[in-house]
């Protein structure tokens, strides 16, 4: 396995303004005769070029071939789980009794998707803990958000709606502090301790009976790590009154072998894109469920999916609901896909998810740690879950190359880099989740290209610096493309500054 | 299942914890507590062959209505229109559709380069400068939209159409619920526009923004969009509108008439209607700094690679994002719906601006004959007389249960009648809003007409 | 229609016309005489919308029964079998499936070397040593076995039993229409099996080949395949196999008992029936020169670059084909159904041998609990009592019509039942062909017996 | 455009053998208790892997990435037709009422399904000026093969078997001869004349009233020319009692404009896999459908698919059939992308495809005639059809780069190579076919690309020598694949080989 086996394609593919026109044809054939429109409403002008369908299938298709994706290799981005998705999960969703569906049809046509989107959440509820789960948010992010305004209603029907922080440790990912914020709170962050876990005495500092809403935690963490005090976390936020909100991120870890609720966690979200193998889409659509302990059911989005023994329905009824975070009742075809993958494992086999998971992640772990100078592990020593994150700050002391040079480099192999610089507690960090959809040579293969890098680096170090060769396109400029004088966002910069 | 966890051998599991120095799988999981080990065995059926899984959606598919035999005339936040097919199959490459947000622009360049269309298209649309790569869908762009315009203008009041769709009013007091913002809603003209001088009397020096759609919920195009804006813009206000993209096809765009923020629906850019999602959440704005950089979401940028002129694609703007600037970040957003877009983009690229066109002028021409022959029924009555209508249009009925109405006109005539507005509006029990779209053909609509009245003559 | 056609806009004609140098795109003609020039417009609807077409297929289609509703229970050369989802996906990527014979193998390696994994995989299956990249379907792959034996041999005399797939035969003898060959079919056994006897008594010097089948028509196991082999190859004649591809899972292969030629229907491997095509013809036979160098069809290889060690595929022996030998090609075939190879070779490769297996494994236990299931009925009888059966087995039904049993079966049961056999056969016009595959449950063939019994005490 | 634009993939995909096996996996799970097939019969040793889902989806994924097709650029085969594929047609395909289809279902539940086929077969014949069309035949060649049974079929009904002769012009393909063959003729092969048509006064010494059985040839020719003598050369067969087989695979450029059996021809048989459209999928399935004039009706292989004015139905009473051809009624899946195919075009388009088809193919060979140093049209200067063939003899001679290095090279641009060395009669021949489906930059861009080749071929030939150069493999080794020491067929001979 050498960088000499791998060339991504390249095609150098014009913007679809640059390729030819057909003005006299159109897709949409119908001609339609003159229509009246007031003048004043008329639009005059459309900049939209004219494609002949050849090119423009050539033109996507091309693009395609210039795109790294599950199906083509190792994509071990840490926090992300990318997953092989199952191909049946695609096929039945191409099904027209769900694509041509109206979300406003009348409960009695659509029982059969009723009832599927009933048993989805009541799968979810099983997995999780909870209660009950809303299919309704978008995405993790938006279940976060849901997750907060819950927080934020439960509160003050309590009457406590002085409370306005929400605690959140340093290793999260941004989204929390960022949904936290969107629901009106304020931030507190609680340091990691030298384990990398929470540090329960700095929690115990800052939580505080008026002030904290509630606290916000993946489990593992975003280090790998289980949070194993996770228990005494849980009963100091709830003693002060505060509630639990689980960032379901790394779900994949614990399936079947502990469940968000169960260690005390009150409101949680799952990335369906991540644990449950739906296609990220290069930046969605996902799906973020979120599920509540029995006394905050009464506060999520509405509708709700149920089902009164004979009959499926939308439950609009539920009496503090937050209201709606998204128009209708969630991403369907994700839902969908889903609810597919989750039958296909089955008991047994999510359980085996969660297992094979962690044992690539800590078998990949450690032949790179035994096999690559430079990269250490910081924190605890205990197993990770089913990701890692290694530190390249020595290498780079002792050679210049970054994480980010390594994850370039790794490119030139055909594989994807890791996710880098996350979380922020760690220097050059590497975060590495294999996912239990690889194969043992793709762990060793991706350690040994690790491995060479790490040699090249101390040996021919521009080498690396130089990276990636074998991609689409060489590094790319990123500075010059958020500069305010070089900025291009759409093809009209282009036009302009020509 | 097995066949989808390569490393489930027995001889190749304990090869690895050997290699890793533990015994047991169970060893890397020691540090979870055993009192809140799960103990049991989920509930959860399975393992299924793909062959058995496959019958059981289809038996559950069974209890779904056959949409190819059935005729469609309800919009409301979601259409039906026709997907074309290039869609589907481009769509399903695999490498767009299992990749990540492309945080390794040199391995995403078909994504990012997809992207960067949509943008470019959605501008074209919209007449507007810069648009980001997605959000959720309308209303939560919508949302979104007010949320920047209350961090832009560091104000706290939103002014509002009376009617706006009822899902994106009621998903924009979800968003704003943390912040303590003012929604006041203006009343509407006989023709369903904007009552203009009572919008005035609205708009004031803490007005954040001002919201109008066009057209509206209930189809109408709104005709005073200029003066709309320089209301807002007199009283320092941002001025945000939300659109039906086909409709700019032929009507004039939001960039001609001063708009700083547009939103609206992608889904009729090539998106199945999927039981209401997902979607695809349009978000535009003017080139203007204070704006870009209290954008939400994902924007892809035009560069070229550091040591060559040779162009290529990267995410613009990141220090706006919530990875980087986490509780100051402009949004949460983080997964969007990148895919959504893509199929947005190839849809306008495969129709162009002649099929654009043509699609929406089709759309007008239904809507109008569709309108005319519901309104010579004996027993209906138009609710905004003088408007022009776009795709969708009320109509009120006379001493005619509208849910009586659509359950017969479902039963006898296979037609998913109009939406029963009543559901949403106390003043509207005997309306109903009629949706029409390319996919219809003057055949049926004169059904429609038929049934209805046969229907109500029951 | 005009958007498929990219340079239909009149001023690009006008230009390029200009470039040429004629004034019109009819001058492009003029060389076609007035006479036969076509002066009518062409009978042909159209052009229609992709919308109106998927309208119209479909309004097709709904006098189409829905198989999803269906038991199928009919085989006979195409039978009804799990496609795994992971084949539509690949072969719908359009490097694949919008690519020619690969003629310029550097930019080919896709499509070469997933044929060369094919022929590597039918001869694990077979046992044999060398494949072609497909034939059109078992029926002409058996034909061209036959005229290569005639080739290889110079003689002019087939053996085969008395009976094969009716379309086999027919096929077969269409083939051998232009030179003069003798077929000479042999009598079967009680059980279903050749006459061992029979068959020596038929074959002698001027026999070409000896072919049977295994599983035969009726779903027989042979059970005397070294011995066939013996007979032909004592009599220097060429032994030619027919097989069923997934019962070589579990049962012996040709390349065990001498085959020479082994040929087959590969659409059980990962093929939709498709109302009958397309097909997989599979044909493989011995690594001997002689055999080889008379093979038809496309071969794939596996070499290296010019320069380099490095691996890479191409065709192989095209001096046995038509572009090259013209009339003295081994076959005429030329475009062939290398896709479908392909999905096949997906289908092998997905499934693995375990896979394989347990498909096989399950269709022979449901074979035999079918078979013995119907046999308990009152008014049925086996055709072959010692048999041993793979996927099919024909039952004698006393006093009953089959046609009218199979009418009351679809009717009430929504099942398509077995083949009628007197349909092809002068003496079976009681007899009945089942097919039971890995798709049947046993509670479906439980249903199955229940609405026989049902059905013919009407 | 330059060859610095393109690059294609390269994987270096190892085989299915050497990827990583899962023994304990299967894809198909049903665990079926043992069974007891009689000890004899039973087979021992399976050698195919045990793979698992992702790395399978893998292999094939990334193979496809090394494969170029119509979708990712110009594909200008001459005689092949490589026209884009509507995506229509495919997405149609894929409904299960034609998939889980079986042949011998009776005929009233699948009318449907009969009356695509039979409307199919109209077209057709309304097309070609047949009578009456069969679609059984699997693709062109075998087309041929049912057409020389028919004529054999025809001359034995009246009487005349002696006829043992087909008369096939030296520029035919290859199938026709080796069809003619087949079917028990005796090959007469007819000169062509200094404009590149049969030779009349070369047919008329050979045509024979008791051996010609008949003609088979394909207008325009292979050479993109037009047989204007045709009406001629159809009087001079009949005359003699022969039959005139037309080849259809160049019927792309006379769509509309005329129609084979106004010409004369007898039997005809359409590559649908050519003329309309559907994909050639790498080496089929395709289909070619053979239409006759009215007094061969009777000699169709059976069932040909009718229409009794009330039901549609499958048609085996033909009494003088020649048999059949396939085991069923053809190959549904690409006689159903036709029909829709045609119908998506309309009489209107089906012309417009042979008029710009036209267009293009002389657009083409004039920028490369008036760019390329060294190419050469040969014979006649009247308009080519839908594909012409230019000769790079001179260049050879000049350069010692022949046609096959100007075709390796032209894929380092990205563009596939036009038809090298047919017809035969061409020396140094390429054999360049556009189709309708290109745009005009794709024309200058290829004609661009032929002449930067024959300039570098005249200042630097060893660079021609040498490509291609950006394929996923360099210049394979043809002549090692075929000897008989080092062929290797399947993955068994390269064990053996180690
Ligand atoms: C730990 C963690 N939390 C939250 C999120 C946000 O999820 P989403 O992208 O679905 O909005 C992510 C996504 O990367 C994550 O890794
Ligand atoms: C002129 C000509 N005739 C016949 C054929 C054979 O057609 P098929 O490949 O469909 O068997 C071809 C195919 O390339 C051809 O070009």
């Amino acid at each position: 396995m050498s960088d000499e086996n791998f060339r991504q394609a390249k095609w150098s593919e014009p913007l679809l303004v640059e390729l030819e026109e057909t003005p006299e044809s159109a897709w949409y054939p119908d001609e339609v005769g003159e229509i009246d429109i007031p003048k004043h409403l008329i639009r005059e002008k459309l900049d939209i070029p004219n494609i002949s369908e050849p090119i423009v299938v050539r033109h996507f298709t091309r693009l395609s071939q210039m795109n790294y994706g599950v199906d083509l290799g190792i994509y071990p981005l840490g926090s992300c789980t990318m997953k092989y998705t199952p191909k049946i999960c695609e096929e039945l969703l191409k099904n027209r009794k769900i694509r041509d569906i109206h979300p406003l049809i009348e409960e009695e046509y659509v029982q059969g998707l009723l009832q599927v989107l009933y048993e989805l959440s009541v799968f979810l509820a099983e997995i999780t803990g909870a209660y009950k789960v809303s299919l309704q948010p978008s995405a993790g992010a938006h279940g976060e958000l849901t997750g907060c305004l819950i927080m934020r209603a439960y509160h003050k029907l309590n009457g406590e709606d002085f409370r306005n922080e929400i605690l959140i440790p340093d290793s999260a990912h941004g989204t929390n502090p960022a949904s936290a914020s969107m629901a009106g709170y304020k931030v507190v962050v609680i340091p990691s301790n030298e384990e990398g876990r929470v540090d329960v005495e700095a929690l115990k500092e800052v939580v505080h009976p008026r002030k904290t809403a509630g606290l916000m935690l993946t489990n593992p963490n975003t280090l790998g790590i289980f949070e194993k005090d996770i228990v005494e976390v849980a009963k100091i936020v709830h003693e002060v009154g505060g509630l639990l909100y689980y960032d379901g991120a790394n779900l994949n870890a614990i399936l079947g072998k502990c469940r968000p609720c169960d260690m005390g966690f009150d409101i949680i979200h799952i990335n369906l894109h991540k644990t449950f193998g739906t296609p990220h889409g290069g930046g969605g659509p996902g799906a973020g469920p979120v599920g509540v302990v029995k006394k905050l059911v009464d506060f999520l989005p509405i509708p709700t999916v149920e089902f009164d023994g004979e009959k499926y329905y939308l439950n609009y009824d539920i009496p503090y609901t937050i209201g709606k975070v998204h128009s209708f009742y969630g991403h369907i075809d994700v839902l969908l896909k889903a609810y597919i993958y989750i039958l296909l494992h089955g008991a047994k086999y999510l359980e085996k998810i969660a297992e094979i998971s962690v044992l690539n992640s800590n078998y990949l772990m450690k032949r790179i740690l035994e096999t690559s100078k430079g990269i250490e592990l910081p924190y605890t020593d205990d197993p990770r879950k089913h990701e890692f994150v290694v530190s390249a700050k020595k290498l780079y002391k002792e050679t210049g190359v970054r994480a980010l040079n390594i994850s370039k480099r790794l490119l030139d192999y055909g594989m994807h880099a890791p996710t880098m610089y996350f979380p922020l507690i760690v220097e050059e960090a590497l975060m590495v989740e294999p996912t239990e959809t690889v194969c043992k040579k793709d762990l060793d293969d991706y350690a040994d290209a690790i491995s060479k890098i790490t040699e090249e680096a101390y040996s021919n170090p521009n080498v690396v610096l130089g990276a990636p060769y074998n991609t689409s396109v060489r590094r790319v400029d990123e500075v010059k493309a958020s500069h305010p004088k070089t900025m291009c966002l759409t093809w009209k910069f282009l036009k302009r500054r020509l | 299942m097995s066949h989808l966890i390569p490393n489930l051998s027995r001889e190749k599991i304990k090869q690895m914890l050997k290699y890793i120095g533990v015994k047991r799988i169970d060893d890397l999981f020691k540090d979870i507590p055993e009192e809140i080990r799960f103990k049991g065995k989920l509930r959860i059926s399975g393992p299924f062959s793909e062959q058995d899984i496959a019958k059981r959606f289809s038996e559950r598919l069974s209890h779904v209505i056959d949409p190819s035999k059935i005729l469609c005339f309800r919009g409301g936040g979601v259409w039906p229109h026709y997907v074309p097919s290039v869609i589907d199959h481009i769509i399903s490459r695999s490498e767009l559709y299992t990749s990540y947000t492309p945080y390794q622009p040199e391995v995403s360049q078909g994504v990012l380069q997809a992207l960067f269309e949509y943008q470019s298209l959605i501008c074209e649309l919209t007449g507007m400068d810069v648009a980001n790569a997605s959000m959720y869908d309308w209303a939560t762009a919508l949302a979104e939209a007010c949320r920047m315009a209350i961090r832009v203008t560091r104000r706290d009041k939103i002014v509002i159409p009376s009617i706006i769709a009822p899902h994106r009013e009621r998903v924009l007091r979800t968003y704003l619920e943390g912040l303590e913002i003012e929604i006041v809603k203006v009343n509407l003209n006989k023709n369903g526009t904007v009552d203009i001088s009572k919008l005035s009397e609205n708009v004031d020096s803490k007005t954040a923004a001002v919201y109008v759609e066009s057209p509206t919920y209930m189809g109408v195009i709104e005709q005073n969009l200029d003066e709309i804006g320089e209301i807002a813009h007199k009283n320092g206000a941002l001025f945000i509108v939300g659109v039906e993209p086909l409709s700019l096809a032929i009507f004039k765009p939001p960039g001609d008439y001063g708009a700083d923020i547009v939103v609206g629906e992608g889904q009729p850019l090539g998106l199945g209607m999927n039981f209401g999602g997902s979607l695809l959440g349009i978000f535009a704005c003017r080139f203007d700094r204070k704006l870009l950089y209290q954008m939400p979401g994902r924007i892809i940028g035009l560069t070229t690679e550091q040591d060559s002129a040779r162009r290529a694609f990267c995410m613009v703007l990141q220090a706006r994002e919530q990875h980087i600037r986490r509780e100051r970040a402009t949004s949460n957003i983080c997964t969007n719906v990148a895919l959504n877009a893509i199929k947005a983009a190839i849809y306008l690229s495969l129709l162009g601006r002649n099929g654009l066109r043509n699609v929406a002028k089709k759309i007008y021409a239904n809507t109008h004959y569709a309108y005319r022959k519901l309104l010579e029924l004996p027993f209906t009555e138009s609710l905004f007389k003088d408007a022009v209508y776009f795709k969708e249009f009320p109509i009120m009925f006379k001493e005619v249960d509208i849910e009586e109405m659509n359950r017969v006109l479902y039963d006898d005539f296979n037609i998913i009648g109009g939406i029963n507005l009543g559901r949403f509006f106390e003043d509207m029990a005997n309306v109903a809003l009629f949706c029409v779209t390319e996919i219809h053909s003057k055949r049926d609509i004169d059904y429609l007409a038929k049934a209805i009245l046969e229907a109500c003559e029951k």
